[in-house]
């Protein structure tokens, strides 16, 4: 049997950085205030005094310069981990992922690899406001040469960040920011792969394929419905699991995404297309996405709460999708608000 | 003439409204943690408590159709360029009474009118835009200027960098300020930076720079005018470095255990309220019993502030689907 | 009758720039070697000389200082256009699109407007390597607050570039780079809103929508399939023309997406996305994309030319669709390359 | 050891052999217009005629476990550093022989073995990727020093000034090389930069700095010394200004009308091709006689390069969907 320890989100990334430092004197972390503060979200807590200075490092406020270090520090063998306090500072910094990191491998003939791994916390739903709250996967997602993961448990989060330092590749995981609180229990054992969705929930009408903190929006949607739906917590984004999704989608005939990112641009796009364009003979309904707004993330604590999609919502959607094959109305739609 | 217009007018033009809405301020943030600790304020908040010397020394020296840029670290900015506390709080709250309607928060103040672009949470972010708003001045060719003012840490950042270099070829009439307030967030100046005086940077874009002790309002006028007069005169951009200090923690969770011993005691002597009563009463503007009263006044002004702010409505859904495009095509043709 | 001048695709921007500055005096423009060189794709020639050095600047190389400044010049009235000389550049100033630029006119309650206009090369054909090929549309598409544009020939660069800068909001103009050189007429009396999509070509069997470069090899395998085919340049990417796209694909209930992006993340699974949702009742056959593949844009001039759809690739793919009803296989996975 | 190796070891050893890869240098880039008109080059390129000196100068300095990011400008480095002048032209010329197979290009050269990082065709692109090749240094203690080539307009890009800030601050063994050639593209630096000696920006990081003459072998040999040894005896991080110039346009179809007149003639007096061989026949160790055998050597072997490339064959499709992802799992559990 598994031996599992009950811990919050966090404290997962902390254990599998510090596991993965204890493995591999090659890893290490920087990032602001990641070393004397141990992190401002406490996702380094310790690694500082276990590790020294020379791995666990407090960086200026350089975006730009501390994620080009990284590509540099990997391609000539370390295993750098750097954090992103928030999604958006990327902003100033995405040319040395998206433009070098990616590419680096094509450009030395397969020659070099670049085994770094991007830390960034991401989402709404914390009161941070517009400039602190998106997810932006779209930043990274149409990119060949990079890889995109987003935990959405204590579990996920320790299986793949390990996955993730272990990977020979750049690869970028996004950290819902409201699941740092959150407890679960963590197998150490569990291995969970790059490129490999988790199948949370077995049914047979509907496939719903969600992502990072939504998936628990949705379970709890699925719970009430009373329906019997496959819940699938894609966990990698870039390169997605087709056969996991496909596999189920080819089984129920029925696809649901539910998603934080806006309705416009999101994701979710990419898992409806294509499995639209695979399994068109075969679905029963429309395939649809349940997403947020097109509108920047609000700050006032009623209107970020109804931003994301509640379980309310998605039960409503589920239940009436199934019922007439159509795809339902936002709530916002049905509200008149745009 | 509006309300907060009014408010700017009194601390352009007179020491005690200075003296007052410093005090303002204070007793402002000092509301900030208990709101927190009640519910009222979700989110986080970046509090400027021991630099409001800088906050209203800045707003007196410059006019209503200047243009500031500041960051989330922005209350004490926003207030003393006459922002009302209620519109201020209002945001901080969520509420519709706030400046930004309760979409925007603590580190998005803005007012238009009196010239406070929406501050920015992200490092440097402000800082290319307030070279843009000195370009439009210099293209329609009014002697409005532009202020930047940002963290010691933000001075790490390419922005700062590539805006200080383009307001310097460009010649814009631009303030930079740096409120070197010791720390950026949990690390102290000099375990990010190299280098001490920050305003030597100037010197790679062959920009004028000086220092100033930004807990001395008087320091922080005579500075500000300075540059000021030289953007306004076709004479381009300067970067000041104002010395303040953090009393508060970096932002609502911290508590500055970080700090060296003894640092923050040594920096409150330098308290720029107390900096500023102590000039005002050598120099006969005000009485130790005059103080007392403001103080207390202010408490309840602020007080009631909070009550207002409280009572005020929660904003609609509808609220969160505006003001992203202009309506209509408002373009020439 | 409409009076229309022959010109280059390149022409038709400096044409629609000088008609903008012309008409009113707060349009400038500023970029890397756009006033004394006259633009390194010659897309401002003659601008400096009527218009002088206030309204047209060379700028530092300093794309996060000069798209900075030109949010501040519009927040405050002007209407700046910047020349982001290849896409790949926003890399390092993305943060003032989509974190600053997109987000103020909501953070200021209303109080002000964003009207400025980023000109950027975009996509591959010309050998310029994976760091100066990309189109990269994603980086701006999932932004509440922006507005995207691509051009497929010498009018609607004319006619979208002069929406563009009218536009009171931010807008960003894509300008594939391989069509700089094409030669077009141009009706200056045209007006292209930004939102309208433009039915080029009328049908009944089958919907094709494309953008950029690609609307003329699509238009070109249409040509050569003899199928009765709907061609629908998009124009604009964000926010793109439901009706015009919907009303087509109830018609024909049939829809492929033609597009440069690659197969994972591009746009076109916006379209392929919402169309499947709202219609699924009315689709005839499976939906899809003609992509580039998941790879970095190759250097070589035999891989490049290989890289986007061609003509052939696309007539294909149309013939057989609409035979099976079933998505195509790419090129790529014909030949077994992945 | 490999061929290029030993291309390598030869101009860390021999004055001879430096002057004889700035001649190959030179006629390298010679033939690349041509190559352009032939149609046997698409894309574009740019051309470091007049700056073999510092390629050279600085390769014959490094050992080939040191590591070096440069930019598209960076045909001269490539050679310099060893790299075969087929596997340099086949890589323009698209084909399978070149050092990345053809999928790179001009701006993309790299050889790991040589320690040439993958050259960048963004501006600053390759500072920080330099400066984290210097931190593994750092973090495994060897005495190994990564260099960052970079142009005179790069130091407006906010990557320059994060990375001297972060190199500074962590003491990295890094070396910052600006080969100041006056240009930016079709800009003078003067109109983008209001600093005239670039290398004085390091006082903004407490980096040590200084110019150099980079028309002169000698020079830049010592000077790359000088900052090679403070980075191998963990002295930190260096700014080098090297005056050169850049004698074609900027890029293929450039042809540098924009120059003031008589600018490029003066240059053209400090030829360092023309420099070295006066160096080398006031030493004795070359005569005028060799000097034109060498150069009409050198152009029939390069004009066997040219036809080696020609005759290699264009990459098959299955490349394109090579190197993209590091194959099976190779990490470590
Ligand atoms: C680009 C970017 N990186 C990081 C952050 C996170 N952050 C917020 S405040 C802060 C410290 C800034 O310090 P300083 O510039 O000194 O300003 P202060 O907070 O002291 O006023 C940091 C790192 C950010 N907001 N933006
Ligand atoms: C971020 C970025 N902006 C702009 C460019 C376009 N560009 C290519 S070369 C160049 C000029 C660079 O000048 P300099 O740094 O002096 O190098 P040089 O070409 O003279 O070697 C520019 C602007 C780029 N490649 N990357
Ligand atoms: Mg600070
Ligand atoms: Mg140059």
């Amino acid at each position: 049997m598994a031996i599992t320890t009950p811990m919050r989100f966090r404290q997962a990334i902390v254990q599998a950085l510090a596991d993965e430092m204890r493995a591999d004197s090659t890893v290490m972390l920087f990032g602001e205030d990641v070393a004397q503060a141990e992190g401002p979200f406490k996702t380094s807590e310790g690694l500082l005094t276990e590790f020294g200075p020379l791995r666990i490092r407090d960086t200026p406020i350089s975006e730009m310069g501390f994620t080009g270090a990284a590509v540099g520090a990997a391609i000539m063998g370390m295993r750098p981990v750097i954090e992103i306090m928030f999604m958006e500072f990327l902003g100033v910094a995405l040319d040395q992922l998206v433009t070098e990191a990616a590419k680096m491998r094509y450009l030395s003939n397969g020659k070099l690899s670049v085994p770094m791994v991007v830390r960034a916390s991401v989402g709404s739903g914390l009161g941070f406001g517009c400039q602190h709250s998106q997810t932006l996967e779209n930043w990274v997602a149409a990119t060949p040469g990079l890889k995109v993961v987003c935990p959405s448990d204590a579990q996920s989060a320790y299986s793949l960040t390990r996955s993730a330092i272990q990977d020979p590749d750049p690869v970028i995981v996004l950290e819902p920011r409201i699941l740092y609180a959150e407890r679960g229990d963590v197998d150490t054992s569990l291995v969970l792969p790059i490129g490999k969705a988790r199948v949370l929930r077995k049914g047979n009408e509907i496939t719903v394929v969600s992502l990072g903190q939504m998936v628990n929006v949705a379970r709890r949607a699925i719970e009430t419905s009373a329906l019997d739906v496959e819940l699938i917590d894609l966990a990698t984004v870039v390169p997605w699991d087709r056969e996991t999704v496909l596999t189920s989608v080819k089984k129920t005939g029925r696809l649901i995404v539910v998603e934080e990112a806006p309705q416009s641009g999101g994701w979710g796009s990419e898992i409806v297309a294509a499995a639209t364009s695979e399994l068109f003979c075969q679905l029963k309904g429309a395939p649809f996405r349940i997403t947020t707004p097109d509108v920047p993330v609000p700050y006032s604590g009623v209107l970020e709460a109804r931003f994301v999609p509640t379980a309310d919502d998605i039960a409503r959607q589920l239940i009436e999708s199934l019922k007439t094959g159509t795809t339902p109305k936002s709530w916002w739609e049905l509200e008149g608000l745009k | 003439m509006s309300a907060e217009l009014e408010r700017r007018r009194a601390v352009q033009e007179d020491a005690i409204a200075q003296y007052e809405r410093m005090i303002e301020i204070r007793e402002f943030e000092g509301q900030i943690n208990g709101l927190f600790a009640s519910g009222s304020i979700r989110g986080t908040t970046h509090l400027c408590l021991g630099q409001e010397a800088l906050a209203v020394g800045l707003a007196s020296v410059l006019r209503p159709t200047d243009i500031v840029s500041a960051t989330y670290r922005g209350h004490g900015i926003a207030l003393a360029l006459g922002l009302s506390p209620e519109s201020v709080l209002g945001e901080i709250m969520g509420k519709t009474i706030g400046c930004c309607g309760g979409v925007g928060g603590s580190m998005h103040l803005s007012n238009m009118e009196l010239g406070l672009l929406p501050t920015s949470a992200i490092i440097g972010g402000g800082m290319p835009i307030a070279a843009g708003a000195a370009l439009s001045f210099q293209v329609r060719k009014t002697d409005d200027v532009a202020v930047a003012v940002f963290g010691d840490g933000a001075t790490n950042i390419g922005a700062f960098h590539e805006t200080l270099n383009l307001a310097a070829i460009w010649n814009l009439p631009v303030v930079f300020i740096c409120d070197n307030n010791v720390y950026g967030e949990y690390s102290r100046i000099n375990t990010t930076t190299p280098l001490e005086d920050l305003h030597m940077r100037a010197d790679s874009y062959k920009m004028p720079h000086f220092a100033l002790d930004g807990m001395d309002i008087a320091q922080v006028q005579k500075g500000v005018t300075e540059a000021v007069i030289r953007a306004r005169s076709n004479g381009g951009p300067t970067l000041i470095e104002a010395k303040t200090y953090r009393f508060a923690g970096h932002s609502r969770a911290d508590q500055a255990l970080y700090r060296p011993e003894g640092e923050l005691e040594k920096w409150e002597k330098r308290d720029p309220i107390k900096l500023t009563e102590e000039a005002l009463i050598a120099s006969g503007a005000l009485n130790p019993q005059r103080i007392i009263e403001i103080k207390s006044e202010m408490k309840t002004t602020i007080e009631k502030v909070v009550a207002t702010c409280q009572d005020s409505p929660e904003p609609n859904l509808a609220s969160m689907f505006q003001n992203i495009f202009t309506p209509a095509n408002v373009g020439r043709s």
